[in-house]
């Protein structure tokens, strides 16, 4: 089992034909997801890696039974593209696209959440479910099928993550890069809820960063889940008031840092690593 | 982005919020016939300029002038003042608080109010602040500012104004892609009128397509922070001798947090992003070499990032800047092993972040 | 609401539409300096004036004015032709059509599109419409432009002016409160430009309060019709003469059902709608007298509304206006039994609908 | 059982000190509807009938815990309440208003299904589950506890049918008054499933009028349910063209004919009653 995505799950690459969209599809094909076809308005007709590229998402889904979309549109055609996957009916769309508006966003989440369509992301590494299937732009090599399940906000460093684990001799469920933007379709506590309800998956990687208050929230989620929870949590030696680099990752006004979130997870019993690799040496430990 | 005080208040002039007149001015004598009395005030980009003399109150235009004397060329902060704002001296019977941002757990924008104004928010106790979710999709409806009249106890007259410009608020809100629209004090006058006291207005960066007007405003940057932001790259100067250059800024904060654990102090924090273009890391490093680090800690986990285009890049920089600075480098991803090859003499090597940290820590020493 | 062409057009010109040029004319000498050649068309709310001679083509000013004397004046349906639009005749290579309207069952906007223009949409074949939903709460995005010029085959050029045109007229749409937005033909012109041939408008009469500069439009309603509108009272008039007088739209149009089922002919149709004063009912009842049925069949199923209160209504509108018309009536509800005392002299009194649409068609055959 | 509306259901009245909102709020407490609260601004701390009123329905429902509104407030400030409701987080809004413009009801009906509340109306005589409780302004004393369900777009009609119903020695479970206008919260399909899954509506009938499609989509609804069902259509008589009252009830360019709509539903074994009363002949019949 796995959570969102798997190896029978279609998908269609949005933004196919351009630069990301043709290496990312690629990839993801190497890893053995189902992709059964691109979108690019006006490049309909087209191949990419052998995949059949359509003008609209809405011919895609129709010719091919697809339930799921990533989206590697440029941000200021995002909103158009995302609301047009949704009203073609898939139910999951990642969102791999950065620096889109979050006026745009606060659109297209409670819109899809209308739909029920599941938004991961934007600005996001994608969803792997580890030996069965990727949407996203994660490196395949690093992942082994296993049993911990993991969350982060972060791109590279959900990579060195997940391969600490997986170095240490552990693999994974699914790992679900949730994206580090103020305004996501899935937040933290959500995909905890979705990892903890997974059968397949033992225990759960929480990585966090510094910005908003979801690492506590999902803290108190915590509590409540009987799987073993681990965390990290990058920006503990950030300077406050300073955007660095994802746009939710800010110290403002006393609220996000890096202290509050590490306190509320060891309160609600979860062990944070204080390098990223101590992840592996904590997962030993149960 | 950030505005200045004179241009938020332009923009709430521009959606009809009630705002004080004012002169900007550069030079003293530019403050011609202002609305008297008056404060002259500091145009910086942060905050605890009153504190600072960055404010100063004025009763003729003499006084006006001679308050801006003083305070252009002062320094807030790392600022040096350039402009100040000859605002209209209001008369205040009373002080609200008013603002709009987001809600990031219930997406949807968040409005705030509270009878208690004029102060930061945040000393204000949490029993007489109130909030209300703004329904996204459907947009602001008469039944929030209803509530918010309720909760601060306004007056009807009052309670009109105050929802008119909340209404007018959420307008730029949404018209702007702002992050933050705040209005504090939102003074109630003696004479009745409601007036923004202060306006202030941060925009989505994001946006920044959207807005081009906004384009070419200056922001709290250091020079060299914004030549970074003009090419596209995340870059921070911090205190430290120790430049971080890594790529996402996950994994950036991780190696400047694992830096400074082992007794490191970060200088400069650069996040290369996804790029896997020579050129580009070649100048995102020569901005880094510019903020003149010591030693340089560079990490990258590349997956798909080709390891050895990152470490020709920082080659190229080096030789390009003709600077020695050693570099300690740990770059995982496809082609490692040339990527080492590349940087042979350059560099020392690392496997882990830890290690690379302890490394440019000891390097940094004089260890190596 | 319906509007006339001309100020449909007008309406089209303010949302940024292209629409042909025109001048509208009350008499010949009015048209001035038209756009030539030109077609002068009669100004009426109901189709078919093409073929009852409302349209003619003018070359010259002459030609145009003599047109006009020809079309003001005529009968078309049942309406006196008092205006007549005088509108520059197109070079037109291509028509195609396009509207939105509400799609009921979705509870969405739905955009109509067709290669094939200028002719009732309903005879265009099914295979040959194009139609997709707008997502309602977040409005038209790029996306269903993209895929009406695709479903229409449309170059670049003409696609690019039909997706500006399709963006503003659901401005409109949404600006307006319309119903239905029809441009038919949507003309490509020889030069390449892309007008809007015919623009049709209905806005939701429910929506009036919200553009009250539309309160006083001409509707294609019969005077009397017109004064029951103003009275907020829903009157038809049709052609039998019994008249039908209930409460509730479902109801009245039930009554009318089995009246003529009863062999019966509605002469004309009231809904009182929910009221309970006798004042209103009295107007009411004044509007259907005006009307001058042979006999009038009143079916109130009061439920609530009290029925005394509605006989007590009809008898003060009988003495009134001084007629003696037959009224059969079936009152159910609150004090019935009070109502067909007051009733009594006045009115024949029945049970069930059924028993009164019988009773109805009896008295007017003479039969009581 | 009864659908959407039972004797434990907490009600609270929009609007309740208006004319309208005084009178039917006394006839739903006399009904035995739990009505726990009323809203209007700037008349909270009154009382109508006993009733606590609040200013706004964040007020009513966290002081009683309602889980329903019916509101009556006049059509210009019908979408503020109705939002309000839904914020507020009821998940039954019975809409009484009528004249709302539609397109405020493209707001409201969409926002409402994304948060996860029914919607009943606009301009319908709202909800009876006989003998429970009432969230609408039918009369009382024509209704009787059976086992006959009945779905309507029209008010007083209704009356006409339900009173045959009764008379003719029946009773009702739920009686749901769609209502007349163009953009509805529930359809006549959607009100049909709810009867055919409750376990004590044993038969259906269904008051349709010319307008529209919904009674052809009823008919085809119909097909799948195993209860038999009995139609009714108003207007076969109505001229074509013209906007009988109901926003709803126009036939215009041939669609929505009552021939269409009766045609529909005796292909789809759904007997149709010639007169109102006739209703009752036909569910003696079974």
């Amino acid at each position: 089992m796995a959570v969102l995505l798997d190896e029978k799950t279609k998908l269609i690459v949005q933004g196919i034909t351009g630069h990301q969209g043709q290496f990312h599809t690629e990839k993801m094909l190497e890893y053995g997801t189902k992709v059964v076809a691109g979108v690019t308005p006006g490049k309909g007709g087209e191949q990419v890696h052998g995949v059949s590229v359509y003008d609209s998402c809405f011919e895609a889904v129709d010719a091919t039974g697809a339930s799921a979309s990533i989206l590697f549109v440029p941000a200021p055609y995002a909103k158009d593209a995302a609301i047009e996957a949704i009203e073609a009916g898939v139910e999951l769309l990642v969102m791999i696209t950065e620096r889109i508006p979050f006026h745009d966003c606060l659109d297209i989440v409670p819109y899809a959440r209308a739909k029920g369509c599941r938004v991961i992301g934007p600005n996001c590494p994608g969803i792997v479910s580890a030996g069965k299937a990727k949407a996203g732009i994660m490196p395949n090599h690093i992942f082994r099928p296993g049993d911990v399940g993991v969350i982060s906000r972060s791109g590279t460093l959900t990579y060195e993550i997940v391969n600490a684990i997986t170095n240490a001799g552990f693999g994974e469920t699914t790992c679900i890069g949730i994206g580090g933007d103020p305004v996501i379709g899935t937040s933290m506590p959500e995909a905890l809820e979705l990892l903890a309800k997974d059968k397949q998956t033992k225990r759960i990687v929480v990585v966090g960063e510094i910005g908003g208050t979801t690492e506590e929230e999902t803290a108190k989620r915590a509590r409540r889940i009987r799987k073993p929870i681990y965390a990290y949590v990058a920006g503990r030696t950030a300077p406050p008031g300073k955007r660095m680099g994802h746009a939710g990752a800010i110290i403002s006004k006393g609220m996000g840092t890096a202290e509050s979130k590490i306190k509320a997870f060891e309160a609600a019993g979860v062990p944070v690593a204080a390098f990223p690799t101590e992840i592996a040496a904590l997962l030993r430990g149960n | 982005m950030k505005f200045y005080e004179y241009k938020a208040h332009e923009i709430f002039r521009k959606y009809g919020i009630p705002v004080p007149r004012g002169i900007l001015a550069t030079r003293p004598e530019e403050i011609v016939d202002p609305p008297l009395p008056c404060v002259v005030k500091a145009q910086v980009l942060i905050g605890g300029r009153g504190k600072a003399g960055g404010i100063k109150f004025a009763k003729t235009l003499e006084e006006a002038r001679e308050a801006a004397r003083r305070i252009l060329g002062m320094t807030i902060g790392p600022y040096k003042v350039r402009q100040v704002y000859a605002q209209e001296m209001l008369d205040i019977a009373r002080e609200l608080y008013f603002s709009i941002t987001i809600d990031r757990s219930a997406r949807a924008p968040l409005l705030i109010a509270s009878a208690a104004g004029g102060m930061e928010i945040e000393s204000v106790p949490e029993g007489s602040i109130f909030r209300i979710h703004v329904p996204p999709l459907v947009g602001l409806q008469p039944y929030i500012l209803r509530a918010l009249s309720k909760a601060l106890a306004l007056p009807k007259e009052v309670a009109s104004q105050v929802s008119d410009i909340a209404r007018k608020a959420f307008a730029l809100f949404e018209g702007e892609d702002a992050e933050l629209v705040e209005i504090n004090p939102l003074a109630v006058l003696k004479d009745g009128r409601v007036v923004a006291g202060d306006a202030k207005l941060i925009v989505d960066d994001n946006a920044e397509y959207r807005h081009p007007e906004y384009a070419d405003l200056p922001q709290d940057r250091t020079p060299l922070e914004e030549e970074a932001h003009d090419k596209g790259i995340t870059f921070i100067q911090l205190d430290g001798d120790i430049g971080v250059i890594a790529n996402g800024a996950g994994l950036t904060m991780a190696t400047l947090d694992v830096l400074n654990l082992k007794g490191g102090r970060g200088g400069a924090f650069l996040d290369l992003g996804g790029t896997d273009d020579p050129e580009k890391v070649k100048q995102a490093f020569e901005i880094l070499l510019k903020a003149k680090p010591s030693v340089i800690l560079l990490n990258i986990f590349g997956g798909i990032t080709k390891a050895d285009t990152v470490a020709l890049g920082v080659k190229q920089a080096l030789e390009a800047m003709r600077v020695n600075v050693p570099v300690v480098a740990r770059i995982k991803g496809v082609n490692e092993d040339r990527a080492r090859e590349i940087l042979k003499g350059i560099g020392y090597p690392a496997d882990t972040m830890e290690e690379a940290a302890e490394l440019a820590v000891k390097v940094q020493a004089g260890g190596r």
